[in-house]
């Protein structure tokens, strides 16, 4: 078809043997968790800043607001520990799924144990400070302080609700490797988010 | 949507098959994870919010141009309802009918074909993004019909107007406002992963990534803007949210808040989203361009680079909305520099579009007609932009008429003409028929004129001292002369012209849709993917064993020594 | 441009329609350049039977200074731009030359009280005279203003001066104004404030020296 | 973008830093580290997005360029 007067010009035109297999370059699982988690550090990212500034705003003798319960430091300090242990056993586990996938099984749900002791002693603290006085409507210290740890928390049930159907499906061999990490992804991010929230509003 | 375990692969046919035996309608139609069913479900339900959002301006229009009549089809225009209508004007036109149409409906419809997919990476996630969107339509119009009515805070939703019920005095209103704002959202940031991984994984082997037609890198490159700006907005919304109706006090600063902090949030996303449904509507340009004009892109490289540029420089920007908010103003200093520079980026892609026309053999079609003037008329927003980022002069045009002509004058291009221009070019592949053409010219030609007749007159309104959202001028005296009464009639009536002209579209859409004369596979011999299936294509788009292999890029027209013009991708020599 | 439609009556009304001004003159050069440019090829290259387009991929020299050379010029038009937008920014928003008297504006949905001060020149005193809706300035005097809220946003439009700011309820935004010529003009509110946003109107009266004296004495006491 | 572009941003925000140092004359109100805090998090706000963009894009690039060097036609 092609002509004679420019063949050089066509050649230059048609790709070398384009391969015929279809590659994917960051599996699609993960890629898109990647492109979720950037959405929610976005998110976080807005709470903190909207957290940096009402607090800047504030003269410094009212931020905590004096009469207000002061957040449990060191409580939660050991809590963190235990977010920071399960996403260890979480990082164990992805390392076993290359043994199989059963094998995988037991750090996932060391994991899963960790982070729900994590939320619960979270809920365990929020029930104290309400009962001493720390509301969403007390004060924009207990505003933010509310938001952005239940925002986490949010965060974190709903990752422990799917990571427990899908350690259902990876003991019956059912979920795929790409899945697996996607949802590893998801605990490391709610895992790795929680120190830096820690720092900003406990510290 | 933690669980992208969707473990559908673009070219896992076999999976298929099972879904091959007749489809109940409901099935079919509404639970359907097919991506040009999907596509096609967000392009109506967009072109529906049209005309809800369309018939706002018709009413409000009509008031001020006759303030206190009895609109037909209306009533009487309250100021509460004039507040109501101008917001969710705003509202809807931007998020239920630019993003729905433009990234959504055709970033469904075209992302798979335009790659050579057999449907997106994850099909069920799809649908899952149309149902949350359709709640986020529900919500929207539900919003007016609950006591005190719509929300009437301006679209940007200021608080402690917005996050206070005794302020804005529409306690229902303005939540089921920011729930159907979140709801949407929340389905384009699952609509976004699914149109990025696609793009990136399922592209048809030989499809490097510059042989990726523009328009898919535009719809990608906008949803990873939004993607990364909508965040804070959503952390902002919850906040708004809790305000109304948790009694927090983040933005009132009675009780310690920052009424500032919102306009922060917002606007970090409000900026970036206007380049989110800008780059979709270029890319739609860009190809219609290079099938009529017969020419290569001119610069497919330099074209991305602009876009990528603007994204870059988006982030930089949004602060201009600010300048005489209250804020340091110090700061509009930086943001004069970044928001005059976003210019050039934009220019240049102007500039290329306009060079592909060198040397072509321009074919003046409705599409094609349609592209022009989007790129005639976003020149008139663009260039207008400039007095509003430079700080000095936005300090007179903030929030007067003349924002209002020149976003317009950027919004009217990108969202109406730039859907138009893919409405009537991909109209064929769709349907499998063809658009009338005389009925497609005149209600171009219509729509055109009438829309520099309205928005023309506002320019010299707003530069005149006229602000926005008041809803009878006559209570200022400087403002109620005739001759500034004489162009608010012009505009109205421009706009009345302009919305009957819509019906012809629609009867020229749904009559050639059913009756129109039948499309071949190819009618405007194009280059790119879409054009080599059926038309409308079937389940699956190619035929299992015939899923194209591209061979060069997709705007090959005019090669010499060929005998056709254009020389298709998937064709090896 | 503006000042055809508005009249400019403070210090930098003019210095802002100057900018606005050079700038359309600027941005309309290069828009009617691209959109001559545009036609012409849009007409110049029309289908015509029998000839072919020309193969071209945006890679030759010779046309690429087409693009290349108008965008330097575009860069160094947006400096020029820039540099102006900022300095006129500057005299109005970010300096603050000495005042010769202080109003206090107080914005509140729907209305603008005003509180001027009195004989002895010093607002917060015995003699300040509070206003709802009327603004009374001499011409020639260099005003500092505090804008409040007292609820919602509101904004302090001046048109005739090219002044606008935004009130934020628990700030005190100062800014400055001198009127150049008498007469009485609208204030908006340019911020959407609610219901009322559309009827937040006020006037300003600027008076000669012994007109506002004269307004001054008639205030004294009430 | 090009470096004729980093060098005017450059240029330009040299332009207009004297006007940044300058202390602020007429926001007396908002406290200087609420004022801070605004310009913190907006600096914050508008480059995190792009780092993470970067650095997912670096990650894409170099997935790219090690298939193509496991490619088997290659």
């Amino acid at each position: 078809m092609a002509g004679t007067m420019s063949e050089k010009r066509d050649l230059r035109l048609i790709h070398p043997a384009p391969t015929r297999e279809q590659r994917q370059i960051v599996p699609n699982e993960v890629l898109g968790m990647i492109l979720f988690i950037g959405a929610e550090v976005m998110l976080f990212a807005g709470l903190i800043s909207a957290y940096a500034v009402v607090r800047a705003g504030m003269p410094a003798d009212a931020w905590p607001p004096p009469g207000q319960p002061r957040l449990p430091i060191a409580f939660t300090g050991f809590n963190t520990l235990l977010l920071l242990a399960s996403g260890g056993a979480m990082w164990f586990g992805g390392r076993k799924f290359a043994e199989g996938a059963d094998k995988a099984v037991p750090p996932v749900l060391a994991s899963l144990g960790l982070g729900a002791a994590f939320v619960a002693l979270q809920g365990y603290e929020w029930a104290n400070l309400l009962g001493e006085g720390l509301s969403m409507q007390s004060s924009p210290y207990g505003s933010f302080f509310y938001l952005i740890v239940g925002t986490h928390a949010v965060h974190a049930v709903a990752a422990l609700l799917v990571l427990s159907v899908a350690t259902l499906r990876l003991r019956a061999g059912e979920l795929t490797e790409h899945a697996f990490t996607a949802l590893r992804a998801f605990w490391y991010f709610v895992v790795l988010i929680w120190p830096f929230l820690y720092w900003q509003v406990y510290l | 949507m933690s669980e992208p375990a969707s473990t559908h692969h673009a070219h896992g046919h076999g999976a298929h098959d099972d879904h091959h035996h007749e489809e109940n309608f409901f099935l079919k139609y509404f639970w359907s994870t097919d991506h040009k069913v999907i596509g096609m479900q967000y392009l109506l339900t967009g072109m529906f919010m049209a005309l809800f959002g369309g018939f706002f301006p018709y009413v409000f229009r009509m008031q001020l141009a006759f303030p206190g009549i009895s609109v037909p089809f209306y009533g009487v225009v309250s100021p509460t309802e004039y507040n109501a209508l101008v917001t969710n004007h705003g509202t809807v036109m931007i998020f239920w009918v630019a993003m729905p149409v433009l990234i959504a409906a055709f970033g469904n419809y075209l992302i798979p074909l335009m790659i050579g997919a057999d449907d997106m990476v994850f099909p069920r996630l799809n649908r899952l993004s149309y149902q949350v969107f359709a709640v986020s339509v529900v919500v929207i119009i539900a919003s007016f019909l609950v006591p005190q009515g719509g929300f009437g805070g301006a679209w940007t939703a200021y608080p402690p107007l917005s996050a206070n019920p005794d302020y804005n005095l529409t306690p229902w209103g303005s939540t089921l406002w920011l729930v159907a704002v979140a709801l949407e959202f929340i389905a384009f940031l699952i609509g976004g992963i699914n149109f990025i991984t696609t793009a990136m994984n399922s592209r048809a082997p030989g499809m490097r990534w510059s042989d990726v037609p523009m328009v898919v890198w535009m719809i990608c490159i906008a949803s990873i803007l939004f993607m990364a700006s909508v965040g804070p907005l959503m952390a902002g919304a919850v906040m708004l949210a809790f305000d109304q109706n948790l009694g927090t006090h983040f933005f009132d600063p009675k009780a310690g808040g920052d009424p500032i902090l919102w306009q922060h949030l917002f606007w970090f996303f409000g900026h970036p989203e206007v380049y989110v449904v800008l780059l979709p509507a270029t890319g739609i340009v860009a190809e219609v361009i290079t099938t009529f004009s017969r020419k290569k892109l001119f610069g497919y490289k330099t074209i991305l680079y602009t876009a990528i540029g603007t994204g870059v420089l988006s982030f930089f920007v949004w602060a201009h909305h600010q300048f005489i908010a209250g804020i340091d103003p110090r700061m509009a200093n930086v943001f004069t520099v970044t928001t005059v520079l976003i210019s050039i980026p934009i220019a240049e892609m102007m500039f290329l579009f306009i060079a592909t026309l060198y040397g072509g053999s321009i074919r003046f079609k409705t599409p094609m007609l349609w592209a022009l003037s989007f790129i005639a008329l976003f020149m008139i927003g663009g260039v207008t932009g400039i007095p509003l980022g430079a700080s000095g002069s936005d300090i007179y045009l903030h929030d007067s008429y003349y924002v209002i002509a020149h976003f317009h004058y950027t919004f009217f291009p990108i969202a109406i003409i730039g859907s138009f221009t893919a409405l009537t070019y991909w109209f064929p592949k769709m349907f499998g028929r063809m658009m009338n053409e005389t009925l497609g010219q005149v209600h171009f030609w219509i729509t055109a004129i009438a829309v520099n007749g309205i928005f023309i007159p506002l320019f010299v309104l707003g530069a005149a001292g006229q602000h926005r959202r008041i809803y009878n001028y006559n209570h200022f005296a400087q403002l109620s002369t005739p001759d500034l009464q004489a162009l608010r009639i012009l505009a109205t009536v421009s706009l009345v012209i302009l919305l009957l002209a819509q019906f012809l579209f629609l009867f020229n859409f749904f009559y050639s849709m059913f009756f129109g004369e039948k499309a071949s596979k190819n009618p405007w011999k194009g280059c790119t993917l879409e054009w080599t299936t059926e038309s409308p294509p079937g389940h699956g788009n190619w035929p299992a064993d015939q899923l194209p292999t591209v061979y060069r890029g997709p705007y090959e027209y005019g090669v010499e020594g060929r005998d056709e013009d254009y020389w298709p991708q998937n064709v090896p020599n | 441009m503006i000042e055809r439609l508005i009249q400019p009556v403070s210090t930098f009304a003019g210095d802002i329609d100057q900018l606005f001004f050079g700038i359309h003159m600027v941005v309309g050069f290069w828009f009617f350049l691209v959109q001559g440019m545009f036609f012409y090829l849009l007409f110049r290259y029309r289908y015509r039977e029998g000839v072919p387009t020309t193969y071209v991929t945006g890679k030759e020299k010779h046309l690429k200074k087409w693009i290349n050379i108008p965008h330097i010029l575009i860069i160094l038009c947006d400096v020029g731009v820039i540099f102006f937008a900022v300095q006129t920014w500057y005299n109005v928003k970010q300096n603050l030359p000495e005042a010769d008297a202080t109003i206090r504006i107080v914005s509140q949905q729907w209305a603008w009280s005003f509180v001027h001060p009195g004989e002895d020149g010093e607002l917060g005193t015995d003699d300040d005279i509070k206003t709802v809706d009327e603004l009374h300035v001499q011409e020639g005097m260099t005003y500092h203003f505090q804008l409040e809220s007292r609820d919602v946003l509101h904004s302090f439009s001046v048109p005739v001066f090219r002044l606008k700011q935004d009130a934020v309820p628990g700030r005190v935004i100062t800014g400055w104004f001198e009127p150049m010529h008498t007469g009485v003009y609208d204030i908006q509110c340019a911020e959407m404030c609610g219901i009322g946003h559309g009827i937040m109107g006020a006037r300003i009266h600027i008076e000669s020296a012994e007109d506002h004296a004269a307004w001054i004495a008639s205030k004294k006491g009430t | 973008m090009s470096r004729v572009h980093a060098v005017w941003a450059v240029a330009l925000a040299g332009l207009t830093l004297p006007g940044v140092a300058e202390a602020c004359a007429v926001c007396f109100s908002a406290t200087e580290s609420n004022r801070g805090a605004f310009i913190g998090t907006t600096v914050f706000l508008t480059i995190l997005p792009l780092l993470m963009i970067g650095s997912v894009a670096f990650y894409v690039y170099r997935r790219v360029k090690e298939m193509e060097a496991t490619e088997p036609g290659a």
